[in-house]
């Protein structure tokens, strides 16, 4: 593991030079908020923002991609036979990500890399992608990553982590990966270890110090699934909620999608495009039978599934790095904290009475 | 909404005025096949990212 | 606003140990800045969770769809038109309802309030002088109320219920001097291709998570036509005439309907200006029929009846 | 028994085969299968023929139909793998698809993927006597497993099959059925809901009242498997339970929304499962302590 500084100069030549090897993403305001886009021509990665509106894993997942071409001319030798495309191969650099986004893609990929099959579109995307990471000095108040797996400074599913420094930043170089970036960049400036450690301990201290907002999961694992799933407080947090998807679309760690075929005239493709459990189609069956028809049981679903059903499945914490975007971004505040609260405290014994909870 | 103006029309015909309908159909297609191909609201391919 | 939430919680706990109502749907406070939860209390004491402030913008009409008890429902006056079009079009009935009207002051808006202050926000609150409390890490402001108001509110002539049962308060002034279309006459005047850009920009950032339909007290369709596979109306990718097709198809379906509550602006996650298309079919049911959505329960949405006199320039 | 492993080398992250291309295929023959012509069967070739080989299932498990331009739909595979040359598929118009599907003609090219889906248990079954209990179109991958069985008569105890439907037009396989019915080294039952057919030689009754009378008594050695509608599973369940055989012997096969097939999409879970990948089939036992979210 080595350290570099790099300077405010050096930083934007650097960026300059990575676009010449990579397809470079990071935030850039749009209107109050910020975005991750991919970095045109001059442009740089707009550092002084919170955290980004949507979550970055568009940059590996993007909402609508296309799996497959095909044509339906029955002229052609190959009509009606699926191909795949060919694609812009360029590696990916994903500059200023937040530490609980990029630890969001390792908790997806536990989804699309499995013993039994991969998902060539994520993983060739995710294999591509050098994660450059960017301290939080300042989380948001409704920001609870510390107690979600992951932490303002925290280095899993990085590559680089910057932190501010001076006039710029110090990069800790984490992987090979991201020391071949840095080295394309020109970011080689070395810096002493003892005394990077120093720094980035007191900003992470400082940092870690300063969150308001946590959850506690300890006991999600242990009780039992059907009795959270039966658990009487579902139609009280469900009953605002309008079944938008715009939890599952913001959150990083949702991977939910469908497939839909498109043609134009002859040519046609097959493609993926985002979906959320949140809808009723979602789980329609063709008969007009639907195993979560109500919105209770699709409120439910995506909490179970964060809280519950991914700890099960993998034994290795909550499916919710703590970024917060559904807090702030729910229409009627639905609070995943408090409905985390709710679910790690229920004890099935004691349920004599409706749960209904005072705010 | 940036609908090329020309392309929509109305009109009111009763079952039983045929000719009108003819008349009608023919006037809407001809104006529309001098604007030419539509140029809004045309669906591309989906692009391979 | 604490007398408006006193007299809620009141009528609230009297309803619901009469036995008037089996559950009252209202508001409770949020656990973020400027947002509070609608919420339904099925037992009197849990009435207390009930509040009232500017904050309580969703539209709480939506939660009555089709449902089958006996409700009690707090409503501000767009709520109340929402409920008005709700009976009308058969999907509750006025006797399953007891509407405790709401007198109300305007809501704030999160986005404007965001787009003032400079960091995050972390308390708003309001005084009885009309002022507007921001703090956030560092940084306190003070704003007059009209400053900050949703833009709906901020023209809207309707904040008296226009049907309650009793009333939490004294009816409040109605705005009358009020420009209710300047930014839609500002699109009319211009040019197809200006229009067809603004349209565009106005929907590039769409993710199509249907927020606003859903906050929509008027999307209430089984099936929305988006959703129909068969046939399929529209793709369902991240192509931008099947956004648009979505947000001018909503739009239409909402014409004559429409109250402008807003709730479908406020929804969204990315900040769309969603009424600019609703507003238009709003403003055009004003000019052609002389309607207002949701005003009264006897007469019949222009859509849905016939008179001789009904403008028909643009027929040929 | 678990799905079924593809190809990767993740290394070089280069991933060999794509779990969500399917085998180009040609339709070589069609049979409408009911009176109402709603079931067809469809019978493919694949068109490269190393592909059969790679498409190497066992009974119980699926595949996703996949038509350019429509779409894909999971469908269970009523062919055994012990016929070769050919894979078979029995489809209901339902939806966008299979309707599509319907109105397609032999020599027609669209693509197979799979096979997906754990199968029924058949390392468990070994030696043991198995109980089908089958109703309407649910029967596909129960004419797989019978066919599956038949061919491998000696590993099994006795065979016992009860299958139903509403009118004798709405049985599935009917050459096949008579021709079990013949043998005396299975047991078969089949049964319609009622008829006016006078040369009508078989059982008339439901599914549940058949299995009462015909199914054989439980013992730690019997095994039933049931695929039917949601009904038929409803009033068969108590009949088993009556029967004496234990919910670790009741083996069912599910269906739920599928897109991925492959347990990525997210939409079929059923708790902390996906019907497609970790089932469709269950066992009862499993099933108790799962959400009824199918």
């Amino acid at each position: 593991m080595t350290f570099v500084k790099i300077d405010q100069k050096k930083w934007a030549e650097g960026v300059s030079a990575l676009k010449k090897g990579y397809q470079v993403f990071g935030p850039v305001k749009e209107g109050k908020d910020h975005e991750f886009r991919k970095l045109s021509g001059d442009q740089m990665p707009e550092m002084d923002y919170g955290n980004t509106r949507l979550s970055p894993k568009a940059a590996i997942y993007p909402q609508s991609e296309v799996m497959f071409t095909y044509t339906t001319d029955e002229r052609k030798d190959d009509h009606h036979i699926l191909k795949e495309p060919e694609r812009d191969e360029t590696p990916k650099a994903v500059i200023g990500i937040r530490p609980c986004d990029a630890f969001s893609f390792l908790l997806v990929k536990k989804n699309f890399d499995t013993p039994e099959y991969k998902d060539p579109f994520w993983l060739r995307a995710y294999d591509a992608t050098t994660f450059v990471g960017y301290g939080c000095d300042d989380p948001c108040s409704s920001c609870f990553c510390t107690s979600a797996g992951s932490g303002p400074f925290d280095e899993k599913g990085l590559d680089v982590l910057l932190v501010d420094h001076e006039d710029g930043y110090l990069a800790k170089v984490l992987t090979e990966k991201g020391k071949a970036l840095t080295e394309k960049a020109g970011w080689t400036q070395a810096f002493d270890a003892g005394q990077a450690e120093k720094v980035f301990g007191e900003k992470a201290a400082t940092a870690e110090g300063k969150f308001e907002s946590q959850i506690s999961t300890d006991r999600l694992a242990d009780i039992p699934s059907m009795d959270l799933y039966d658990a009487p407080f579902w139609e009280d947090i469900a009953f605002s909620c309008i079944n938008c998807g715009t939890c599952t679309y913001l959150c990083p760690t949702c991977w939910c999608f469908d497939i839909q075929d498109e043609c134009r005239g002859c040519d046609g493709v097959r493609m993926r495009n985002w979906d959320s459990c949140m809808s009723s189609l979602f789980t329609l069956h063709g008969s007009g039978h639907n195993p979560r028809g109500d919105k209770v049981s699709r409120v439910r679903q995506r909490f179970m599934h964060k809280l519950k059903y991914y700890v099960d499945k993998y034994g290795d914490g909550i499916q919710c790095v703590g970024c917060g975007r559904c807090v702030r971004k729910c229409p009627v505040n639905i609070d995943i904290r408090k409905v985390c609260e709710m679910m790690n405290q229920y004890d099935p014994e004691a349920q004599n009475e409706c749960a209904c909870p005072t705010t | 909404m940036g609908i090329e103006p020309g392309r929509l029309h109305f009109s009111w015909i009763s079952s039983a005025e045929s000719t009108k309908f003819v008349k009608v159909a023919t006037e809407v297609t001809q104006a529309v096949k001098e604007l030419g191909p539509n140029r809004h609201f045309v669906k591309e391919k989906v692009k391979v990212a | 606003m604490q007398e408006y939430t006193d007299k809620i919680r009141q009528i609230a706990r009297r309803l619901l140990e009469e036995g008037t109502v089996d559950m009252v749907i209202g508001f409770r406070k949020g656990s973020m800045p400027i947002m509070n939860e609608p919420c339904m209390v099925r037992r009197p004491q849990d009435v207390d969770q009930l509040v009232w402030d500017s904050n309580c913008g969703i539209n709480l009409a939506n939660y009555l769809t089709d449902r089958k008890e006996k409700i009690g429902v707090v409503a501000k006056g767009c709520d109340s038109r929402n409920i008005v079009t709700h009976i009308i079009e058969n999907k509750i009935d006025r006797d399953q309802l007891h509407i405790i009207g709401v007198p109300c002051g305007a809501m704030i808006d999160k986005r404007k309030i965001a787009s003032l202050v400079e960091g995050e926000i972390t308390d708003v609150t309001e005084t009885e002088a009309g002022k507007v409390i921001v703090k956030g890490e560092g940084f306190e402001k003070s704003f007059d109320k009209a400053e900050v108001l949703q833009e709906n509110c901020a023209i809207c002539i309707h904040r008296n219920p226009v049907v309650h049962d009793e009333m939490v308060a004294e009816p409040v002034e109605e705005q009358t001097d009020v420009d209710r279309y300047a930014d839609i006459r500002e699109i009319e005047a211009m040019s197809d291709a200006e229009r067809k850009a603004f349209f565009d920009d106005l929907y590039k950032e769409c993710i199509r998570c249907y927020a606003c339909r859903n906050a929509c007290p008027l999307c209430y369709c089984p099936t929305c036509f988006v959703d129909e596979s068969r046939p399929q109306w529209v793709g369902k990718g991240q192509n931008e005439n099947d956004i648009r097709t979505f947000h001018f198809l909503r739009a239409y379906h909402c014409a004559g309907r429409c109250t402008d509550c807003g709730a479908c602006e406020r929804a969204c996650p990315v900040g769309i200006k969603v009424r600019m298309l609703t507003k238009k079919l709003e403003k055009d049911c004003k000019e052609l029929f002389d309607w207002e959505a949701g005003i009264s329960l006897e007469n019949r949405p222009p859509l849905d009846a016939y008179r001789p006199n009904d403008p028909d320039e643009f027929i040929k | 028994m678990s799905a079924p492993a593809r190809q990767l080398d993740a290394r070089k992250g280069d991933i060999v085969e794509n779990p969500y291309l399917p085998y180009p295929v040609r339709i070589d023959d069609i049979i409408t299968e009911t009176e109402d012509k709603n079931l067809k069967t469809f019978r493919f070739v694949f068109i490269n023929p190393e592909d059969e080989e790679k498409f190497a299932y066992m009974p119980g498990q699926f595949a996703e139909l996949s038509v350019t331009g429509k779409g894909e739909i999971p469908i269970g595979i009523a062919s055994s793998p012990t016929e070769k040359g050919f894979i078979k598929f029995t489809v209901n118009k339902v939806g966008l698809v299979s309707s599509y599907l319907h109105s397609m003609k032999a020599g027609d090219v669209m693509g197979v993927r799979g096979p997906l889906g754990n199968s029924y248990p058949w390392e468990t079954l070994k030696g043991k006597n198995v109980v089908i209990i089958g109703g309407g179109f649910a029967f596909t991958t129960l004419r797989s497993s019978i066919i599956y069985m038949l061919e491998n008569r000696d590993q099994f105890g006795q065979i016992h099959v009860i299958y139903g439907a509403r009118t004798p037009g709405m049985l599935l396989y009917d050459q096949e059925l008579k021709a079990w019915e013949a043998r005396d080294d299975m047991n078969m039952h089949i049964t319609v809901d009622g008829t006016d057919d006078p040369n009508w030689k078989y059982n008339v009754g439901f599914v549940p009242t058949i299995t009462e009378q015909k199914a054989p008594p439980a013992d730690e050695d019997t095994y039933a498997i049931i695929c039917g509608p949601p009904i038929m599973i409803k009033f068969t369940q108590p009949v088993l339970d009556n029967l004496g055989y234990g919910h670790e012997r009741i083996i069912m096969s599910l269906e739920n929304r599928m897109k991925c097939g492959i347990g990525m999409c997210g939409r079929c879970n059923i708790g902390k499962d996906f019907v497609c990948k970790d089932g469709p089939v269950f066992t009862l036992a499993q099933l108790n302590t799962m959400p009824k979210e199918y």
